[in-house]
C-alpha cells in the first residue's frame, strides 16, 4: 500500500486540528499566566481555519478512505463545520468564566480541540473501530474537562460518575460490536451492511448485538434510561465545560447513530426502530417531567437535553431521508440552542458567583433587556414555539414520524412538549415578571455579547428562514 | 475441540461477573474500575474468538486497540480517582452523592 | 389599483417591523415612542383598508393572493390571501389595535416602548393568522401570538398575573399542538400544506373525526368553549386593559375563524356527525356561563364570562348548519347561522373591546375592578356613564347595536335546526341582560358609592375618542349590517356548498 | 476430550474464579492481584485461540503497566479497608438475580445453538510458519494506519489529562522545595545575606 | 309620501340627538324647543296622514327604506307599512307625546332638586329627559310603522331601552334603579318569547315581511312542527303564543305584569306617555297587527283571552288597596290593558285598538293630572295625605273627573264605547274561556269604578291635606301643565263618540284587521247597534253600566261617607287585604325564585363547576399531578453511582428481553 499526499487531503481537517492542538499544547507551555489568552486565540483561529480547510477540501462526493476506515461525505462536512462553529462559540463564552475562576489554562483548549477531533473522527467514521476510537477520544477529553477544576468537589464527583458510566457504556458498545463482528465477519460499515443484506446471518445474534450497540449510542445521547450521568455531569462540571458537553457532542452523537445504525446496520432498521421508540418516549417523558422539579438551571437544562434527545431519536427512528434530515437539523439547532442557553448562564456568572439557581434569573429584563430578550428567544426556541427555529426542528421531526405512520408517537411527542413548555416559561417568567434580587450589572466582554446576541437572534432568523439550513441538511443526508 | 460457543460463554460469564461487580460493589471506586477492566477482557475474548474462528485479523486488531484505549482509560480514571480522593478524602461510592435529583 | 400591491404582506410586516423599531427606540423619549407606535398602527389600518375597498364580494375566490416558496423541502409556502370570511376580521384587527395603542397612552408607565411594541407585533401576527393560506404559515402565526400575549399579561398584568399568563399559555399551547399533528397528517395526505388543498382532500370518517378532534382542541380552547374556558377569566382579569381588549376582540375570533377555515371544510363529515357535541358545548356556554357571569364580583371577570357566552353563539351558529343540512326538508338557515356567527364575531370584537376599555377607564382611576368599589359613577362621570350604558346595552344584544345582529341571526337559524336550541340560545336575552345591567346598576347608577367615586374625573378626550369611535362602529353595524354581510355572503355560501358534499 | 479442551477448561475455571474474587474481595490490593491472575489465565486462553501477540501484549502491557498503576494508586490512597465491604450481603440477592437473568439471556444467544461446532467448525491450525505478530503488524501499519494514529492521539490525551489533573505546582509554605537553578544564580550581596532590623526587646 | 313618513320618524330622532348629545351646550330652552317641535311636526304630519286615510286620499303604503341585510335569501329591510291601523297609532303616539313634551317643560322645571348637588349627571338632566322622550317617540313610531318583524323587534326593544332609562332617570334613587332593572328584565322574558316567535316566522315562512307572511299564513295554517320525540305542535299556535309572550312582557300581562307598578319610580310624564298611553299598548297593537296569524289558532286566542281576563280582574283588585296616587293609576292601566287583550282574545281586534286609543287619551290625562297633583303636593304621592284639593286646583280637578268618568265608562264618554264594545264582544264570543272572561270583565267594571273614585274622592274631596305646610303652598299648576290636561281631556270625552262607528263596525279596519267569520263577535254586536246613540242606549240594557255606578257609589259610601267601614273591612278581611296589599306576593316569589334562584345557580356553577371541577380538579389538578410526578421522578436520580449503573443494566435487560427473547 502506497501513501500519497493526495490521499491525505480528505482528512486534512482532522490533521489540521490535531496539529493545531499540538501547537497550542506546546506554545502554551511557554506562556506566562497573563498571556494565556494567546492559547485561546490560537484555538479559536484554528477552529475558524478548520472551517475553511473543510470547505476547501470538500468535494461533495462520498469518499471512502484508509481501507474503509474513514468516510468523507457531505454530511460529515456539514456536521464538522457545525462542530467547529459551535465549539468556537463555547470557547468564547468560556473565556471570561475560566479567567474569573483561575482555571484559564491551555489544557482546556487543548483538550477541547482533542474533543473536537474525536467528534470529527466519529463524524467521518466508516468502521466500528474508527468510531470507537473517536468516541473514546471525545470521551477521555471530556472526562478530563469535567474534572478540570481540580479543587471542585462537585467537579470530581461528576467526572468520576461520568467516567465509570461512560466506561460501562463503551464496554457494552464493544460487546455489541463484537457480536456484530462475529455475525458479519467485518467491522467496516460497508462490509457489514453488505453481509447483512446477503442474509444467511442469524438475525437473533445480530439483534442481540444491536441492543448493545444501541445502548452505547443511547448513552452518548443521554437517552433514558442511559441518561443518569447527564444531570449530574452538567451540574457538577464547571459551567464552561457543561456548555461544551451540552452542545457539540449531540451532533457527534447524531453522527454516531447515523454511521452505526444507518450506514452499518441499516438493514436492521425495523429492529432498532422499536428500541429507539422506547428510548425516545422515555426520554421525552422523563426529561420533561423531571426538569419541572429542578431549581438549578444547569440541571434543568440537562433534563431538557434529555427531552430533546427524545425528539432527535424520533427523527432517526423514522428511518427515512426526511427523518434523518430532520434529526440532523434538530441536532444542529439544539446544539446552538444549548450553546446560547448556557452562554446566558455564563454571562450572568461572575467571579465568586455561579448563576445556577433559577432565582438568579429574576428580573433579568430590568438588568439587561437585550439579553433577557435573547434568553427569551432561546427558551421559546427550546419549548418549540414558533416563529423560533426550535419549532421547526420539532415540526420536521414530527413530520418524519407521521410520514411512517407513527402518528401516535407524534402525539406523545407533542404531549410532552406541552409539559416541557412549562419550565421554559418559568425562566421567562422569572426574567420578565419578577423583580431582580441581584442588581449587579452584567460584565461580559464585547465579544461575548456580540456572539451571544448573534446566537440568540439566530433562533429567530433561522425560524423565519429555516429553508437554508434545512436544505443543507437534506443535501448532506442525501 | 473447543467450540466458538465455549469462548463466547466464557466471555458472557466474565461480562456478567463484571456487571455483578459494579452492581454489588458500593464502597470502593477502584474495584469499579477493575470491573470495567474485566468487562473489556470479556469483550476481548469475544473478539479473539471470533477472529480465530472467522480467520479474520480485524478482531485481533480491534483487541489491540481496545487494550490501548483501556490503558489510556485506566490512566485517566485513576487520575480522576486521585483528584476525587484529594477533594473528599474518600473513594467510597456511597459518598458520591452531592449531585442528585 | 391596489390589487397588485402586496397589501397583506404590508399589513402583516409593517406593524411587526414597526414594533421592533418601537422596541429599539426605548423608553427614554416615551412621548415620541407613543406617537411612533400610534403612527404605525394608524398607517397599518390605512394600509389594510384597500382590502375592503378593493374587495370583490361577488366571488368566493381568495383575493390579494401572495404566494412564495418558504420551505420548499416540505412544500411550505408563504401563501397569503383573503376571502369574505377573513377580510372583515383583518380590518377588525387593524382597527382595534389603533385604539389599544391609544388606550394605553399614558396609562402604561412601565416600559411603554415594550408595551406598544408587543401590541404592534401581535397585530401583525394576528393579521397573519387570518390571511395565511398555508397551514404551516397559519400555525406559525397562530403560535407566535402567544409570545407577546404571554408577556403582556405577565409584565403589565395584575397581582395574580403569573398564574394567569402561564395558564393562558399552556392552555392554548395544549390545544394547538394537537392541531399541528393533524396538519402534518394532512400534509402527507395531500402533499402540501395548502389549506385550500386540504379542503378538497378525501378523508375517511374515522380520520376525519380524529382530525376534527385535534382541531377542536385548538379552536375550542381559543374560542373558548365550555369546558375549556377557564383560562379566559383569569387571563382577562389579570391582563392590562389593552391585553384584555386584544384578547377578547381578536384572539377569541381566531378560534372561530379556525372552525370556518379548517374544521368545517376539511372534516365536513366529522363536523356533521359531531355537531351535537359542539352544539351542546355552545349551548352550555350560553346558559351555564351566563349564570356564572351573574355572580361575578369583578367587572373584568364578568365581561370575560360574558365573552364566553357570546362566543357560544358563534360556535352554535357554525354548527347548526350541519343540523339544518341534515334535515332533508330544510332549505335555508345554514348560511344564516354561519353568517350570524361571523357577524357576532365582528360585533363582539367591538363590544367586548369597548367593555374592557370601559373597565379600564375605571381601573385607571380607582385601581379596582370590584363592582362593590363603585356606585353612582354617572354622577361624576356622566359621559363615561353614557358610554358604559350604551355598550352594556349592546352587550345585552339590543337591536340597533351590533350585538343584536349576530345573536338574532343565530337564534333564527337555530330555530331551523331544533326548536329547543333556539329556546336555550334565546335565554341569553334574559341572562345576558341580567348580568350586564345588574353590573351597570351597581357601578354606574345609584348614589355615589364612596369618596373615590366622588373624586372621579370624567373621561378625557383621548378616552372619548376611543370609546366614541367604538360606539360609532357598534351603532353603524347595528343599524346597517348589510355591508358586512355582503362581503362574506358569497364566501360563506361557497363554504356551505362545499360542506354539504360528503367527503366519504 | 482433547488436551486443548482440558487446558481451556482449566484456565477458564481459573479465570472465572479469579474474576469472582476480584469483585468479592474486601481489600482492593487483593482484588488487583486476582485481576492479574485473571489476565494471565486469559492470556493462556488467547494462546489457544492462536492470538499469541495479543496474549503477550496483555501480559506485558496490562499486567506490567496498567495493573501496576492500579496497585500504585491503591497503595497511594489511604483507604480504610475495614468498612469497604459493608452491605455487600444485602445487595447480593438482587445482584445475583440480575446477573443470572443477564447470563441466561446471553446464553440463549451465544450458546451452542448459534455458535456450536456445527455452525462454526474449528479452523485448521495455522501453518507452522505463520507469524501472528507479523500478520497483525502488517495490517496495523497499512489498513489500520488511521486508527493507529488515533490510538496514539488517545494516549497523548491520556497523558495530558493525567498530568493536568494530578500535577500540582506546590508553592508557598506547604512544601519546602529546592530549586537548584536559583541556588546557582545567587549573587553576592542582598541575595545571600539579609539584614533584618529588629526592635530591641525588653 | 315616503318623505312624509320618514319625516314623521326622523323629526323626533333628530330632536333626541340634538338634545341628547348637545343638550349641555345648547341649554334647556333650546333643548325643549327642538324636541317639542320635532314631535309637534310629527304630530301634525300624523294628523295629515290620518286625514288622508279618512278622506281616502291616501293609499296603504308598504315599502322599504333600505335593506338592513340579506342573508341566506332572507331579506331584512327597514321599511314602513302605513295603513289605517298605523295611522291611528301614529296620531295617538305623536299627540300624546306632544302633550307630554309640553307638560314636561313644567313638570321637570325644577328637576335639579331631585339630584344631589354635586352630581354632574343632574346638571343637564332636563335636556336629557327631553332627549329620552323624543327618542322614545322615535322608537315607538318605528314600532308602529314597521312593515316587518325585525324592525318591529327593533322598535319593541328600543322603547324598552328608553323605558329603562326613564324609569331609572333619577338614578340616585335605589328604588328607581331597581325598578328599571326589573322592568328591563321582565320585558326581556317577554322578548325571549317574542324573538323565538320571530324565529319561527322567519324559518317557516322564509320571510319576515308582514305582507308575505300574512299571504302565506293560510297555507301553513295546519302545519305541525315536531318539538320533542313524537310530540308536535301546531306551528301557528306556537308562533302566536310565542309572540304573545312578548306582548305579555311589554303590555304587562299577568304574570309578567310586575314591572309596571314599579315603573312609577320614573317621572310622571313618562308614566303617562310610556307606561300608560303608548309603549304598554304595543302588545295590543302587535296582536292586532298579527290578526291574520292569530285568527288561525284558536288555542292562541284562548290563551290571549284568559291572560287578558285574569289581568283585567286581578290587577284591578290590587288597585283598591293602593295608596300611592300613581300606583293606583298604574294598576288601573294594568287592568285596562287586560281589557284590551280580552278584546283581542275574542277576535274583536278593532275593539281592542279602539280601547287602546281612548285609553291612551284618558289614561295619559289621568297620569298627567296625578302629576299635577304631585307637583302641588311637592312630590308627596300618598293619597291618604291629600284631600280637598279641589278648591286649590280646579283645572286639575275637572280634567281628572272627566278622565275618571271616561275610565269607568260613563255613558257617552269615550271609555264607555270602547269598554262596552269589549264586554259585549266577550258576551258574544264562543271560544274557550270566554265565560271566565265575561265574568272577569264585568267584575272589573265594578272594581274599576271603585278604585278610581276611591282615589278621586280621597284626593279632591274631603277636608284637605293633613300637612298644613303643604296646604299653604298648594296652588294650581302652571299653564304648561294644565294646557296638556285640557288638550287631553277633549279627546278623552269626545273621541269615542265620533270614531266609534267607523272603527268598530265600519270600513276603517276592514282591510287591516283580519277576522274569520266564525270569530267575528263585533259583527254580531254591530247587528244591534247603529251609531253612538244607539250604543249608549244599548249600554243601559247591559249590566256593566250599573256595576260601574255601584262602584262609584260604593267608593263614595265607604271612603267619604263612612270611612270607618274601610277600616273595618280592612281588619275583617286582613288576609285578603294583605294578599292584595302584597300584590299576590308576585314580587316576593319572583325575587326568591328567579333573582335568588339564578344567583344561586350561578354561584353553584361557578364555585362547583368552574372553580372546583374544571379549574381545581382538571386544570390545576393535572398541573399539580405533573408536579407531584416530577418531584417523585427526580428521586430516581439518587446520586448513587451504582443506581445509575443499575438503571443502565436494567435498561439493557429490558431491551434484550423485549427484542431478543
Amino acid at each position: 500500500m502506497q501513501f500519497e499526499m493526495s490521499s491525505l487531503m480528505p482528512v486534512l481537517p482532522e490533521i489540521f486540528i490535531l496539529s493545531a492542538a499540538c501547537v497550542v499544547l506546546v506554545v502554551d507551555l511557554f506562556l506566562k499566566e497573563e498571556r494565556r489568552v494567546v492559547s485561546y486565540g490560537m484555538a479559536q483561529i484554528s477552529l475558524l481555519l478548520a472551517v475553511l480547510v473543510t470547505l476547501f477540501t470538500a468535494t461533495g462526493e462520498r469518499q471512502i478512505l484508509f481501507d474503509g476506515s474513514v468516510v468523507r461525505d457531505a454530511m460529515s462536512d456539514v456536521l464538522k463545520i457545525a462542530v467547529y462553529l459551535i465549539s468556537a462559540g463555547a470557547f468564547l463564552y468560556a473565556k471570561d468564566y475560566l479567567r474569573d475562576r483561575d482555571i484559564f489554562k491551555g489544557e482546556f483548549y487543548v483538550l477541547g480541540l482533542f474533543a473536537v477531533l474525536g467528534m470529527m473522527v466519529m463524524i467521518s467514521a466508516n468502521s466500528f473501530l474508527t468510531i470507537y476510537l473517536g468516541l473514546e477520544l471525545l470521551a477521555l477529553s471530556l472526562y478530563a474537562l469535567v474534572a478540570f477544576n481540580r479543587d471542585s468537589v462537585q467537579g470530581s464527583e461528576a467526572a468520576m460518575k461520568y467516567f465509570v458510566l461512560g466506561a460501562l457504556a463503551s464496554g457494552m458498545l464493544l460487546y455489541g460490536i463484537s457480536m456484530v463482528y462475529g455475525a458479519t465477519g467485518s467491522i467496516e460499515f460497508g462490509a457489514v451492511s453488505q453481509a447483512l443484506a446477503n442474509s444467511g446471518v442469524d438475525k437473533r445474534v445480530l439483534v442481540f448485538g444491536l441492543v448493545f450497540v444501541v445502548i452505547g449510542m443511547a448513552f452518548k445521547f443521554g437517552a433514558v434510561p442511559f441518561h443518569m450521568w447527564v444531570p449530574d455531569v452538567y451540574h457538577g462540571a464547571p459551567t464552561a465545560v457543561t456548555l461544551f458537553i451540552g452542545s457539540t457532542p449531540k451532533i457527534a452523537a447524531f453522527a454516531l447513530a447515523m454511521r452505526m445504525l444507518v450506514d452499518g446496520l441499516g438493514v436492521l432498521h425495523a429492529d432498532w426502530q422499536g428500541m429507539l421508540v422506547i428510548l425516545a418516549v422515555l426520554s421525552m417523558g422523563v426529561g420533561n417531567l423531571v426538569a419541572i422539579a429542578q431549581a438549578n438551571i444547569k440541571r434543568m437544562l440537562a433534563y431538557s437535553t434529555i427531552s430533546h434527545v427524545g425528539f432527535i431519536l424520533l427523527g432517526i427512528l423514522a428511518g427515512t431521508g426526511k427523518g434523518y434530515t430532520a434529526a440532523m437539523f434538530y441536532s444542529i439547532v439544539y446544539a446552538a440552542m444549548a450553546l446560547g442557553g448556557f452562554g446566558i448562564v455564563m454571562l450572568l456568572s461572575r467571579k465568586g458567583f455561579e448563576a445556577e439557581r433559577l432565582d438568579d434569573y429574576k428580573g433579568l429584563n430590568e438588568r439587561s433587556p437585550w439579553f433577557a430578550g435573547m434568553m427569551l428567544l432561546l427558551m421559546f426556541s427550546m419549548a418549540g414555539v414558533p416563529p423560533t427555529v426550535g419549532f421547526f426542528a420539532k415540526m420536521f421531526v414530527l413530520e418524519a414520524v407521521v410520514s411512517v405512520d407513527m402518528t401516535w408517537l407524534a402525539l406523545v411527542g407533542v404531549f410532552f412538549s406541552i409539559i416541557g413548555a412549562f419550565y421554559y416559561l418559568r425562566i421567562v417568567k422569572l426574567m420578565y415578571f419578577d423583580k431582580p434580587v441581584d442588581e449587579t450589572p452584567l460584565s461580559a466582554g464585547l465579544d461575548t455579547q456580540v456572539v451571544l446576541s448573534v446566537n440568540g437572534l439566530a433562533m429567530l432568523v433561522l425560524g423565519l428562514f429555516p429553508a437554508g439550513l434545512l436544505s443543507i441538511c437534506a443535501a448532506a443526508v442525501g | 475441540m473447543i467450540a466458538l460457543s465455549d469462548y463466547l460463554i466464557l466471555g458472557a460469564i466474565l461480562f456478567s461477573l463484571s456487571i455483578a461487580g459494579i452492581f454489588l460493589n458500593r464502597k470502593n471506586v477502584i474495584i469499579l474500575l477493575m470491573c470495567i477492566e474485566l468487562m473489556l477482557l470479556a469483550v476481548n475474548i469475544n473478539f479473539v474468538a471470533f477472529s480465530h474462528f472467522l480467520g479474520d485479523s480485524a478482531g485481533q486488531v480491534f483487541v489491540f486497540f481496545i487494550l490501548t484505549v483501556a490503558a489510556a482509560e485506566a490512566a485517566i480514571g485513576l487520575a480522576i480517582l486521585v483528584v476525587l480522593f484529594r477533594n473528599r478524602r474518600s473513594i467510597n461510592v456511597d459518598d458520591l452523592d452531592a449531585l442528585k435529583g | 389599483m391596489f390589487a397588485d400591491w402586496p397589501i397583506l404582506s404590508l399589513t402583516i410586516w409593517l406593524p411587526i417591523i414597526g414594533g421592533f423599531l418601537v422596541l429599539a427606540s426605548g423608553d427614554k423619549a416615551a412621548g415620541a415612542t407613543r406617537w411612533t407606535a400610534l403612527a404605525i398602527a394608524v398607517l397599518t389600518f390605512i394600509v389594510s383598508l384597500p382590502l375592503y375597498s378593493s374587495f370583490d364580494p361577488s366571488t368566493a375566490q381568495m383575493q390579494f393572493v401572495e404566494r412564495l416558496p418558504w420551505i420548499p423541502l416540505f412544500h411550505i409556502e408563504y401563501y397569503l390571501g383573503v376571502d369574505g370570511i377573513s377580510m372583515p376580521l383583518i380590518i377588525l384587527t387593524t382597527f382595534i389595535t389603533v385604539f389599544v395603542i391609544i388606550a394605553g397612552w399614558e396609562v402604561i408607565q412601565y416600559k411603554p416602548s415594550h408595551y406598544m411594541a408587543a401590541f404592534l407585533i401581535m397585530e401583525g401576527v394576528m393579521v397573519g393568522v387570518f390571511s395565511a393560506l398555508d397551514a404551516m404559515l397559519f400555525y406559525v402565526f397562530w403560535e407566535a401570538m402567544l409570545i407577546p400575549m404571554f408577556l403582556i399579561i405577565g409584565v403589565w398584568g395584575g397581582p395574580n398575573r403569573v398564574y394567569a399568563t402561564i395558564k393562558f399559555f399552556l392552555y392554548t399551547f395544549f390545544g394547538s399542538v394537537f392541531m399541528l399533528v393533524a396538519l402534518i397528517y394532512m400534509y402527507f395526505q395531500s402533499g402540501s400544506f395548502d389549506i385550500l388543498g386540504f379542503h378538497g382532500l378525501k378523508l375517511g370518517l374515522s380520520e376525519q373525526i380524529l382530525i376534527f378532534i385535534a382541531f377542536l382542541m385548538a379552536f375550542a380552547v381559543k374560542v373558548p368553549m365550555w369546558p375549556v374556558h377557564t383560562w379566559l377569566p383569569d387571563a382577562h382579569v389579570e391582563a392590562p386593559t389593552g391585553g384584555s381588549v386584544i384578547l377578547a376582540a381578536i384572539m377569541l375570533k381566531i378560534g372561530g375563524y379556525g372552525f370556518l377555515r379548517f374544521s368545517l371544510p376539511i372534516t365536513p363529515d366529522a363536523s356533521s356527525s359531531l355537531d351535537w357535541l359542539i352544539i351542546t358545548m355552545s349551548l352550555v356556554a350560553v346558559v351555564y356561563i351566563g349564570f356564572v357571569a351573574l355572580v361575578q364580583q369583578d367587572m373584568k371577570k364578568l365581561i370575560a364570562y360574558s365573552s364566553i357566552a357570546h362566543m357560544g353563539f358563534v360556535t352554535l351558529g357554525f354548527f347548526i348548519a350541519f343540523m339544518i343540512l341534515a334535515n332533508p326538508d330544510a332549505t335555508s338557515g345554514a348560511v344564516l347561522g354561519i353568517e350570524g356567527g361571523m357577524v357576532q364575531m365582528v360585533s363582539h370584537g367591538f363590544i367586548s373591546a369597548a367593555m374592557f376599555l370601559c373597565v379600564g377607564v375605571l381601573y385607571d382611576r380607582l385601581h379596582s375592578r370590584e363592582i362593590s368599589d363603585y356606585g353612582g359613577v354617572i354622577h361624576t362621570m356622566p359621559i363615561f356613564g353614557g358610554f358604559m350604558v350604551f355598550f352594556a346595552m349592546a352587550n345585552a344584544g339590543l337591536p340597533g347595536t351590533s350585538g343584536f345582529v349576530g345573536e338574532f341571526m343565530v337564534i333564527l337559524a337555530s330555530f331551523r335546526a331544533d326548536f329547543w336550541f333556539a329556546v336555550l340560545a334565546a335565554t341569553t336575552l334574559i341572562i345576558g341582560a341580567a348580568y350586564t345591567l345588574w353590573m351597570v346598576k351597581r357601578v354606574v347608577f345609584g348614589k355615589v358609592g364612596n369618596e373615590g367615586v366622588a373624586a372621579l374625573q370624567d373621561i378625557n378626550n383621548r378616552e372619548f375618542l376611543v370609546l366614541g369611535s367604538l360606539a360609532l362602529a357598534v351603532l353603524i353595524l347595528g343599524v346597517w349590517p348589510a355591508p358586512l354581510v355582503e362581503v362574506m355572503d358569497v364566501s360563506i355560501e361557497h363554504l356551505l356548498k362545499h360542506i354539504a358534499v360528503s367527503k366519504l | 476430550m482433547t488436551f486443548e479442551l482440558i487446558v481451556f477448561y482449566l484456565f477458564s475455571a481459573i479465570l472465572v474464579a479469579s474474576a469472582t474474587m476480584v469483585i468479592t474481595r474486601r481489600n482492593p490490593v487483593h482484588s488487583a492481584l486476582f485481576l492479574v491472575l485473571a489476565f494471565f489465565s486469559c492470556a493462556a486462553i488467547w494462546m489457544l485461540a492462536e492470538a499469541e501477540f495479543l496474549a503477550i501484549v496483555l501480559v506485558l502491557v496490562y499486567v506490567g503497566a496498567v495493573m501496576v498503576l492500579f496497585l500504585f494508586v491503591v497503595m497511594m490512597l489511604d483507604i480504610d479497608v475495614a468498612t469497604m465491604k459493608a452491605g455487600f450481603i444485602r445487595y447480593l440477592p438482587v445482584g445475583l438475580l440480575v446477573t443470572l437473568a443477564m447470563l441466561i439471556e446471553i446464553f440463549l444467544v451465544v450458546g451452542a445453538d448459534n455458535f456450536g461446532l456445527d455452525k462454526f467448525p474449528s479452523p485448521a491450525p495455522a501453518a507452522a510458519d505463520y507469524n501472528n505478530t507479523e500478520s497483525l503488524g502488517n495490517v496495523l501499519y497499512t489498513a489500520y494506519m488511521y486508527q493507529f494514529e488515533l490510538a496514539a492521539v488517545i494516549l497523548l490525551v491520556a497523558i495530558i489529562a493525567a498530568i493536568g489533573l494530578t500535577l500540582r505546582k506546590r508553592s508557598g509554605t506547604e512544601v519546602r522545595q529546592q530549586d537548584p537553578s536559583r541556588q546557582v544564580k545567587v549573587k553576592k550581596g542582598p541575595d545571600r545575606v539579609r539584614l533584618v532590623k529588629m526592635e530591641a526587646q525588653d | 309620501m315616503e318623505t312624509i313618513y320618514l319625516l314623521i320618524v326622523l323629526a323626533p330622532l333628530l330632536g333626541a340627538i340634538v338634545a341628547g348629545l348637545f343638550g349641555g351646550r345648547i341649554g334647556r330652552g333650546a333643548s325643549h324647543w327642538v324636541t317639542s317641535s320635532g314631535v309637534g311636526l310629527s304630530a301634525l304630519l300624523s294628523l295629515y296622514v290620518l286625514f288622508g286615510f279618512v278622506t281616502g286620499g291616501l293609499e296603504v303604503f308598504n315599502g322599504a327604506v333600505y335593506t338592513w341585510m340579506v342573508s341566506d335569501g332572507l331579506r331584512m329591510e327597514i321599511g314602513f307599512l302605513v295603513d289605517q291601523l298605523t295611522a291611528v297609532m301614529l296620531v295617538v303616539v305623536t299627540f300624546v307625546s306632544f302633550c307630554v313634551h309640553i307638560y314636561t317643560i313644567g313638570y321637570m322645571a325644577h328637576d335639579e332638586e331631585n339630584w344631589p348637588g354635586e352630581s354632574l349627571a343632574g346638571s343637564n338632566s332636563y335636556q336629557r329627559f327631553f332627549a329620552y322622550i323624543s327618542l322614545f317617540t322615535f322608537s315607538m313610531l318605528m314600532l308602529v310603522m314597521s312593515n316587518n318583524f325585525m324592525q318591529l323587534f327593533f322598535g319593541w326593544e328600543a322603547v324598552g331601552l328608553v323605558s329603562y332609562l326613564l324609569i331609572g332617570f333619577w338614578s340616585v334613587r335605589e328604588t328607581a334603579i331597581f325598578a328599571n332593572l326589573k322592568a328591563f328584565l321582565v320585558n326581556r322574558v317577554g322578548d325571549f318569547g317574542f324573538i323565538l316567535g320571530i324565529g319561527a316566522v322567519a324559518m317557516y315562512f322564509g320571510s319576515i315581511d308582514y305582507a308575505e307572511v300574512f299571504a302565506r299564513a293560510p297555507e301553513l295554517a295546519n302545519t305541525q312542527i315536531n318539538v320533542w320525540g313524537d310530540e308536535s305542535w301546531s306551528l301557528m299556535t306556537l308562533i302566536c303564543v310565542l309572540l304573545f309572550i312578548g306582548a305579555m312582557g311589554k303590555s304587562a300581562q299577568v304574570p309578567l305584569h310586575v314591572w309596571l307598578p314599579d315603573s312609577m319610580e320614573g317621572p310622571t310624564p313618562i308614566s303617562a306617555l310610556i307606561h300608560a298611553a303608548t309603549m304598554v299598548t304595543a302588545g295590543v297593537f302587535m296582536v292586532a297587527r298579527m290578526s291574520p296569524l292569530y285568527e288561525l289558532s284558536e288555542t292562541a286566542l284562548t290563551f290571549v283571552l284568559v291572560i287578558g281576563a285574569t289581568t283585567a280582574l286581578f290587577t284591578g283588585l290590587i288597585g283598591i288597596v293602593q295608596n300611592d296616587i300613581k300606583r293606583v293609576v298604574a294598576y288601573s292601566t294594568l287592568s285596562q290593558l287586560g281589557y284590551m287583550m280580552v278584546a283581542l282574545g275574542v277576535s274583536a281586534y278593532a275593539a281592542g285598538i279602539f280601547h287602546l286609543m281612548t285609553h291612551a287619551f284618558f289614561k295619559a290625562l289621568l297620569f298627567l293630572a296625578a302629576g299635577s297633583v304631585i307637583i302641588g303636593m311637592h312630590h308627596d304621592q300618598d293619597i291618604r295625605n291629600m284631600g280637598g284639593i279641589k278648591k286649590y286646583m280646579p283645572v286639575t280637578y275637572w280634567t281628572s273627573l272627566l278622565g275618571s268618568l271616561a275610565l269607568i265608562g260613563f255613558p257617552g264618554f269615550s271609555g264607555f264605547f270602547s269598554k262596552d264594545a269589549i264586554i259585549e264582544a266577550v258576551h258574544f264570543s264562543t271560544i274557550a274561556g270566554s265565560g271566565y272572561a265575561y265574568f272577569a270583565v264585568l267584575a272589573g267594571v265594578f272594581i274599576t269604578a271603585l278604585y278610581s273614585f276611591r282615589m278621586f274622592f280621597l284626593v279632591f274631596h274631603g277636608t284637605g291635606p293633613r300637612d298644613e305646610h303643604a296646604k299653604a303652598h298648594l296652588h294650581e299648576s302652571p299653564k304648561v301643565v294644565t294646557v296638556p290636561l285640557v288638550l287631553l281631556a277633549i279627546p278623552s270625552v269626545l273621541i269615542g263618540f265620533f270614531t266609534m262607528e267607523g272603527m268598530l263596525f265600519g270600513e276603517w279596519f276592514r282591510d287591516v284587521l283580519f277576522v274569520l267569520p266564525q270569530h267575528d263577535t263585533l259583527a254580531r254586536l254591530g247587528e244591534g247597534v247603529h251609531g253612538p246613540v244607539s250604543m249608549v242606549a244599548h249600554g243601559f240594557a247591559g249590566f256593566a253600566l250599573y256595576f260601574a255606578a255601584a262602584g262609584v257609589f260604593a267608593a263614595w259610601y265607604i271612603y267619604m261617607k263612612r270611612p270607618e267601614i274601610a277600616e273595618r273591612i280592612k281588619s275583617r278581611f286582613g288576609i285578603v287585604h294583605r294578599i292584595l296589599d302584597k300584590k299576590y306576593f308576585f314580587d316576593e316569589l319572583y325575587q326568591a325564585l328567579f333573582a335568588g334562584g339564578s344567583r344561586g345557580i350561578g354561584k353553584l356553577l361557578w364555585s362547583l363547576g368552574d372553580r372546583i371541577l374544571i379549574d381545581g380538579l382538571i386544570i390545576n389538578g393535572s398541573a399539580k399531578a405533573v408536579g407531584v410526578v416530577a418531584g417523585w421522578a427526580r428521586n430516581i436520580q439518587t446520586g448513587m453511582l451504582y443506581h445509575y449503573a443499575i438503571a443502565m443494566i436494567l435498561g439493557l435487560l429490558l431491551l434484550l428481553t423485549w427484542f431478543v427473547i
